[in-house]
């Protein structure tokens, strides 16, 4: 019978996962997009308070709310038993970063909410523009602790990427926020670098990631549906960016702003697409006993610790 | 609730005396009322279960090996079968990463579950390099063994120990377990049993050591089992460090954006 | 041997896997690579069907090596009586013994007896008194005591040592290897390895189950395993023996107090009617005059006593005329056939599904559907109860329900936790259960059952004048019924098996029953079970509290002995063989025999009692005859009488076999009852057709024919399907896809099953040519939580001679990819 | 509930009280979890039993609690089993409790194409009935040789193994009673 697999002499129980794939369903991927799009967004509204760019800075604004939003209803929607999520809050446990995640979304949100509603209804000026700077003081780690969150797993596509991915997040949170911006402004130099650089960084960071694994675990990022993924992100960020740049320099122009719209519209598509691949990416690795095993195998084989040797 | 912190319990699996008869399985079904896993024929060998998952806690691995050193009068064959079990490990990825406090450590110093609190946010399934926790389909909440957490403070053992037929499943206080698994792969070695070596019985192995530990004929690989495996919040401060690095980066990116005016 | 032992009983295996973790050497000798194979010290795959080779190979290599326990052999057992001038042994009439008589294809076994001494068999005889007439005993009346020709040197041509040696010199390991497919080695590893593990410091055991038993030579399976262990000394001392492993929470019981044609309680044969009208006649023709058979009168007249209290007088026998009376083989394969031919027309299925269950299960279905009325108890509507509306004949159209006229009442029966009781398990240890709870809605105990039917028959037929009706209306059906559901008292039923005097206090041993009508007993090895009006059967001692024997807890019969013929533990002077092998000896400060367990032995005998020659019973047996219940109080490693296909076991290939018999021109058991007809198909020889060999057997996971486990998710899951077990060279040869489906047919029919490719089967090499086997589970049926083909459909009905066992462990069969033809399944 | 004591249940709060940074232990236990206990300490009564599948006879302990049963497990007192069960006998509560056991009598009559529901004491009526008639239809005073057998060939029984003893007994001794021959039982098969 077909006894445990001994195919290219990695031994396996009958090539079955060692681990559970992630059960996280589309919710997860979508909410990795909006809560980074929320932190570029309100750092961008902070930006824009600095320099005093009021529609970029409302625009920030709502977007950072909308998206906050929509992401806490992904979270909960994401759940087994969505009437529980509260319990999110019930410890602390600095050791979970979904925990820790909570705690500042718990501070976040309602600093996101507080920025907007004034900006929108004008009220509470100075309650506002406090809430705008906390809002962006919090964003970095709205934007990273994603990153940290799925590198905090046995997934090995995810674990050994784990020095990557918080950059790679926070890259897509400037991506997306820029892609917005510049969709909804696109007269706004500020949206527009921030698109672009965003889309350089992640870029970069996306083929420093396949370089810094090895082989049986970053085969999740360069085969299958992660790797179409992948393929398809990195085409419409690097369109967007260019139309993105193309304009800049040139004076006005309806088809200028059209070009920046649809520009960050594909970079926004594209941050989508990379968030979708990474989770992707995930899923393949758990299914995969090789990229399980492979690496401890060669741990083991390499040090003298090895506690599978008789 | 036992009020005086008892010493820490486990479970010795030594898989040299189990006759995959698969009574764990039920017996520990039986008493959790954990339902059917569903009825596929796998035919890996006699495991028809596959793998532990949220509505299976104890499962028998069959690993049927043709051994080379055969000669007229010895078969040949080689059937291994050891039952596995969440491991309790020490230092338990599930519960680090649990974010509602669900997954808790016992005064036994296992690792729990709380179906009352468990808001089956699925982080648990991920983490776990075992793979052995699960999602329950229609109930949501994450499940797993836990070494009959109501037993225990009846002074019970759990229905699995219970059960097992020939003592391969042994429970107790894990130093003592400990001992006795040492004692016992020195005799497997004497009777000229090479191949016998313990499994997860190190406190510097990557978990921390186990609560459930095992004594395996072949490598853990053979049997499904991750050969090294690591909890993985032990890189946690270096990932936030970098998450710190790159928040920092994405400030300053943003700052640059500014910088050079708004046309 | 024929055991798979860590799979059928996993639980008592512990004792297995501990006494090997203390040293002991385990062999496993077995057609598949199984889990006790698994934890085995030494496996041995041989071609299911030719263990007597193997057998008689290891018998071989004993005497041709002088490696018997000489002493044992030389004061235990008939090794030295001399037999009649006139036997003529297989070696003389190529695997035929003398006395055959082809027309009725049975043996007249004259010529088998002790020279000048018809010999009466013990208890074991007592299953074959119907077969085929006359075919035990039929010689006159029988004597006992010792026989009247002995050489104790063992040398005389005519001693049964001497013929048991010629018997077998032709086993040799070379023979073995062509008829087993064992490599001639590890044959002679197995050999050597029980006689060194023999002898006055060591014991092995035999454990055998229905492997061994499933054959048209089944007996002398059992009857090898016997001369080997008489032979090395291993019967009657602790760790010794051959134990038979039982299928069922009760088997043992369902022969102890039998629901069996041939014979009535405690092993006394059911009358026959030509040899045995009278009480008398009965006594004379089939008791032994010694040893404790010699009191087979006292043990019949305390049953009828029992059933039919005052009115068994003296005058009328004690209503043995009550007693049907049986002419020849009534089992219930003839029952079955009588269905189909029309002459049995009602049929009550209590806890028995053989529409999934027995061999030929087609010709079962078929058999209900013929029937005018079913009736059925069971936890679950089990195939049998269903087969009307979802046999596979009703899916192939080969029966039509609108045709079936079978009348079918489905009753559901109490579970175990539902009443009390007690099982009797496979060491003759009975265990009364408590009852926990009432059993829900219309479900009742068979106690119940069997109550109120009797009790209404008796009312419906109180005014009968009929001479047929006297014996149901004189039966004492008197019992305290509780409850609503007025359910008849356990307890009282068991006081009634233990029996009491005539002035009602209950018996304490059956030694205490009389000839004269003053003691009633209902299973007579079963008295002292309710001694001093205490259940003893509920005794729950904890084992800790006890000696290792745990006398205390329940109740073995016979008298509570835990181990039978116990006096063969010490030598003949009384003493222990050895120190290491302790367990019953003669304490000569206190006169008596002692030790652990209850010495199987009249305790104050001393050693040295010489019987005078016209002794009778027990008296007939000396202080250095340990073999109590044979006429002449030694092991029988020849049997003069017993058993109807021979005194001694010789190979025989299976009814269906690809392989010629290697020792004889008798291909299979001359003895064997076969059925030849158009329903029940045999392949005679046809190796192109039929070109491997079948073997059935269980999983841990599920039990017998699937009603107790199939019905469970809990074990379902474990083995959620139908397979067959076959080699990797099989699986080449026939293109076998691992998971994917075969379609095994047989010259009855074809089922089909899952495809588990495994090394565990492997080709044997038989008489120069591969032999390939199919191995295949026989749990399945058409209900249940996974439904499958069941294995049964497969074989024939074709029986062992002495106990109407059928032979479904080896038959002839081919094996192809695909499911079976739908529709039409005579593929 | 007051808000009090919401907050008072709120593990939060008990992490601060008892400086617990981590929440990894009994801060984070819930009520519930905190008065777990064996279901087997809330039965009724608990029975000694014996296990109805295979002839090794482990020992059982079955727990009761308002009348049904809670759990079966190994009998630790056993000599046999001492404790232990395989996975059928582990598989007892399932096997007595069941929902698809049987529970009522069903009845087919001749040529019929469906189950019908029949009263438990009419059923037991008909049966007697049907012994009855087929006994006195089918009953030999003596053989074709003229020698007496006083039987009845006309309908036979077939036993499992799993029946009591007494069961048995009462079995045979009526059926011989009603001269019944063919009665048999597993231990043949």
């Amino acid at each position: 019978m077909t006894v445990a697999s001994e195919r290219d002499d990695l031994r396996t129980y009958y090539d079955r996962p060692v681990l559970k794939e992630p059960t996280w369903r589309f919710w997860i991927p979508s909410y990795f997009f909006v809560g980074g799009a929320a932190a570029g967004s309100s750092l961008l509204a902070a930006g824009a308070d600095a320099i005093g760019d009021a529609r970029l800075g409302r625009a920030a604004r709502v977007t950072a709310l909308a998206a906050i939003g929509g992401g806490s209803v992904a979270l909960v929607a994401d759940l087994g038993r969505p009437e529980r999520f509260h319990h999110m809050l019930r410890v602390f446990r600095p050791s979970s970063p979904m925990n820790v995640g909570s705690w500042l979304l718990a501070a976040y949100g309602p600093a996101v909410g507080v920025a907007a509603l004034s900006n929108l209804t004008g009220r509470a000026p100075v309650l506002g523009r406090l809430a705008t700077w906390s809002a962006a003081a919090l964003a970095p780690a709205i934007a990273t602790y994603t990153g940290v969150l799925v590198a905090d797993t046995a997934v090995p596509a995810w674990h050994e990427a784990r020095t990557v991915m918080p950059a790679l997040f926070a890259a897509g949170a400037a991506a997306s926020a820029g892609g917005i911006a510049a969709a909804v402004v696109p007269d706004s130099a500020p949206a527009r670098r921030l698109a672009v650089g965003g889309v350089a960084a992640e870029t970069a960071l996306s083929s420093a990631l396949e370089k810094l694994l090895p082989d049986d675990v970053g085969a999740a990022y360069t085969d299958g549906r992660a790797a179409r993924l992948r393929r398809a992100a990195m085409r419409l960020s690097v369109a967007g960016a260019a139309l993105c740049t193309g304009g800049v320099g040139t004076r006005g122009g309806r088809a200028r702003r059209m070009r920046t719209r649809l520009g960050g519209v594909a970079i926004v598509l594209g941050a989508v697409a990379e968030r979708f691949a990474v989770v992707e990416a995930g899923r393949a690795s758990a299914r995969d006993p090789r990229a399980t095993i492979g690496p401890q195998r060669r741990g083991i084989d390499g040090s003298v610790t090895g506690l599978a040797a008789p | 609730m036992v009020d005086a912190a008892p010493a820490r319990v486990g479970f010795f699996t030594d898989t040299t005396l189990c006759i995959g008869c698969k009574a764990c399985e039920v017996a520990c079904k039986e008493w959790n009322d954990v339902p059917a896993d569903g009825f596929d024929f796998l035919g890996l060998s006699y495991d028809n279960t596959g793998e532990l998952s949220a509505d299976t806690w104890r499962h028998v691995a069959f690993v049927e090996q043709v051994v080379p050193e055969a000669s007229a009068s010895e078969p040949g064959l080689r059937w291994l079968m050891s039952s596995d079990v969440c491991k309790h490990c020490t230092h338990a990825a599930c519960l680090d990463v649990c974010p509602t406090g669900a997954i808790f450590r016992t005064e036994f110093d296992t690792v729990v579950v709380q179906a009352d609190v468990c808001n089956g946010c699925g982080y648990c399934v991920a983490a776990c390099p075992f793979g052995v926790i699960g999602q329950r389909k229609h109930d949501g909440r994450a499940w797993k063994c836990t070494m009959c957490y109501d037993r225990l403070h009846g002074g019970l053992e759990p229905a699995c120990a219970k059960a097992c037929p020939t003592a391969s499943i042994q429970f107790g206080p894990l130093d003592e377990l400990r001992l006795r698994a040492r004692e016992r792969v020195g005799e497997l070695h004497e009777r000229g049993v090479s191949s016998a070596r313990l499994y997860l019985d190190n406190d510097d192995d990557g978990v921390g050591g186990a609560g459930a530990f095992f004594l395996l004929l072949d490598e853990p690989e053979v049997y499904g089992l991750p050969p090294d495996p690591v909890v993985t919040t032990r890189d946690l401060a270096s990932t936030w460090r970098a998450a710190a690095a790159s928040g920092a980066a994405l400030l300053a990116g943003v700052a640059l954006a500014f910088m050079r005016g708004r046309r | 041997m024929g055991s798979n032992m860590a799979e059928c009983h996993p639980v008592g295996f512990q004792w297995v896997m501990e006494a090997k973790e203390r040293g002991a050497t385990i062999i496993h000798v077995d057609p598949r690579f199984t889990r006790t194979s698994a934890v085995a010290d030494v496996f041995v795959p041989l071609r299911a069907g030719s263990d007597i080779a193997f057998l008689g190979g290891i018998v071989n290599y004993i005497i041709s090596n002088g490696r018997e326990f000489r002493d044992y052999v030389g004061h235990y057992t008939n090794a030295g009586a001399i037999i009649e001038d006139d036997f003529r042994d297989t070696e003389d009439l190529d695997g035929l013994f003398s006395g055959w008589d082809p027309e009725r294809r049975t043996y007249d076994n004259t010529s088998w007896q002790y020279k000048d001494m018809p010999t009466a068999a013990s208890a074991g005889s007592r299953e074959v008194s119907g077969a085929h007439g006359q075919a035990a005993g039929s010689h006159g009346a029988t004597h006992g005591g010792r026989p009247p020709h002995v050489d104790p040197t063992l040398e005389h041509p005519q001693c049964v040592f001497q013929i048991l040696k010629r018997h077998y010199a032709r086993y040799t390991p070379e023979m073995v290897e062509d008829a087993c497919g064992v490599p001639r080695e590890l044959f002679l590893r197995v050999a050597e390895a029980l006689c060194e593990n023999s002898g006055p410091d060591r014991t092995s055991a035999f454990c055998y189950a229905v492997g061994w038993t499933q054959h048209t030579v089944g007996v002398q399976y059992i009857r090898t395993a016997s001369i080997i262990q008489l032979l090395l000394g291993n019967i009657g001392r602790p760790g010794g023996g051959i134990l038979a492993l039982r299928g069922h929470a009760s088997i043992q019981g369902s022969t102890d107090v039998p629901t069996l044609y041939d014979i009535l309680p405690g092993y006394i044969p059911q009358p026959h009617a030509e040899r045995h009208q009278t009480l008398e006649q009965f006594v004379r023709e089939d008791a032994s005059p010694t040893g404790f058979w010699g009191y087979m009168k006292a043990y019949t007249v305390s049953l009828l006593k029992a059933w039919w209290g005052d009115a068994a007088t003296e005058e009328n026998g004690f209503c043995f005329d009550y007693l049907p009376r049986i002419t020849g083989d009534h089992s219930t394969y003839q029952s079955v056939l009588g269905m189909i031919d029309g002459w049995v027309h009602g049929f009550l299925l209590l806890g028995e599904n053989p529409a999934v269950g027995s061999a030929h299960s087609k010709l079962h279905r078929r058999a209900l559907a013929s029937l005018d009325w079913l009736v059925v108890r069971d936890l679950y509507e089990v195939e049998s109860a269903s087969f009307w509306y979802d046999a596979p004949e009703i899916e192939s159209g080969e029966l039509r329900t609108a045709d079936i006229g079978t009348e079918v009442f489905l009753l559901p029966a109490a579970a175990h936790t539902e009443k009390f009781g007690t099982f009797t398990n496979t060491q003759r240890l009975l265990q009364w259960r408590h009852q926990a709870v009432e059993p829900p809605g219309d479900c009742r105990s068979d106690l119940w059952f069997a109550y109120h039917l009797g009790r209404i028959i008796r009312e419906k037929l109180h005014a009968s004048t009929l001479e047929r009706d006297r014996p149901l209306l004189d039966l004492t059906w008197k019992y305290p019924v509780a409850g609503e559901t007025a359910e008849p008292s356990a307890d009282a039923v068991l006081r009634e098996i233990n029996g009491w005097e005539d002035n009602g206090h209950p018996l304490s041993s059956s030694t205490q029953l009389k000839d004269d009508g003053s003691t009633a007993c209902g299973v007579w090895i079963y008295c002292g079970c309710y001694a001093d009006g205490v259940n003893q059967v509920a005794r729950r001692k904890p084992a800790r509290d006890q000696s290792w024997v745990a006398p205390e807890w329940g109740w073995a019969w016979p008298a509570n002995r835990r181990l039978l013929y116990n006096r063969a533990s010490a030598a003949p002077s009384g003493e222990p063989w050895s120190a290491r092998k302790l367990y019953v000896w003669w304490d000569e400060a206190r006169r008596e025999w002692t030790g652990p367990d209850v010495p199987d032995f009249e305790v104050h005998k001393p050693r040295d009692y010489e019987p005078d020659p016209d002794a009778r019973g027990a008296d007939a047996i000396a202080g250095d005859d340990p073999f109590i219940m044979q006429a002449d109080g030694v092991g029988w490693l020849f049997a003069p009488a017993g058993i109807v296909d021979g005194p001694l076991p010789a190979h025989y290939e299976p009814h269906e076999s690809p392989v010629q018999n290697p020792l004889y021109g008798q291909q299979a058991n001359p003895a064997r009852d076969v059925f030849v007809r158009k329903d029940n198909p045999y392949n005679d020889r046809d190796r192109d057709t039929y070109p491997y060999v079948v073997t059935t057997y269980r999983v841990t996971e599920h039990h017998t024919a699937g009603a107790m486990s199939r019905t469970l998710a809990h074990l379902v899951e474990l083995q959620p399907a139908m397979f067959c077990e076959v080699s990797p060279e099989l699986a080449r040869e026939r293109g076998l896809q691992h998971g994917g489906w075969a379609t095994i047919s047989t010259a009855r029919t074809a089922i089909e099953a899952r495809v588990l490719v495994t090394e565990r089967v492997s080709p044997l090499r038989v008489q120069g040519h591969t032999v390939h086997q199919v191995g295949l589970p026989y749990h399945w049926g058409t209900r249940g939580l996974t439904t499958g083909d069941a294995a049964n459909d497969l074989f024939p009905l074709v029986l062992d001679p002495n106990v109407h066992i059928q032979e479904v462990k080896a038959a002839t069969c081919d094996i192809r990819p695909g499911r079976r033809p739908r529709g039409g399944r005579d593929g | 509930m007051r808000i009090g004591d919401l907050l008072g249940r709120w593990p939060v709060l008990r992490q601060l009280r008892a400086r617990d940074v981590r929440g990894h232990g009994a801060t984070a236990a819930s009520p519930q979890t905190r008065h777990l206990h064996p279901r087997t300490e809330d039965a009724d009564r608990v029975v000694q039993s014996i296990c109805p599948y295979c002839a090794v006879g482990c020992g059982q302990l079955v727990y009761v609690k308002d009348g049904r049963v809670t759990d079966i497990e190994g009998d630790p007192d056993s000599p046999i089993s001492r404790g232990r069960l395989c996975p059928k006998g582990a598989a007892s509560r399932s096997l007595v409790s069941s929902p698809g056991r049987l529970t009522t009598v069903k009845y087919r009559r001749p040529y019929g194409t469906q189950w019908e529901s029949l009263p438990l004491d009419r059923a037991m009526e008909m049966i007697a009935d049907r012994i009855i008639e087929t006994r006195a239809r089918t009953w030999q005073d003596v053989n074709e040789a003229g020698v007496p057998v006083r039987r009845t060939l006309g309908f036979a029984h077939l036993g499992g193994a799993t029946l009591d003893i007494e069961e048995n007994y009462l079995l045979k001794k009526l059926y011989t009673a009603l001269g019944a021959l063919q009665i048999e039982n597993q231990a043949r098969i």
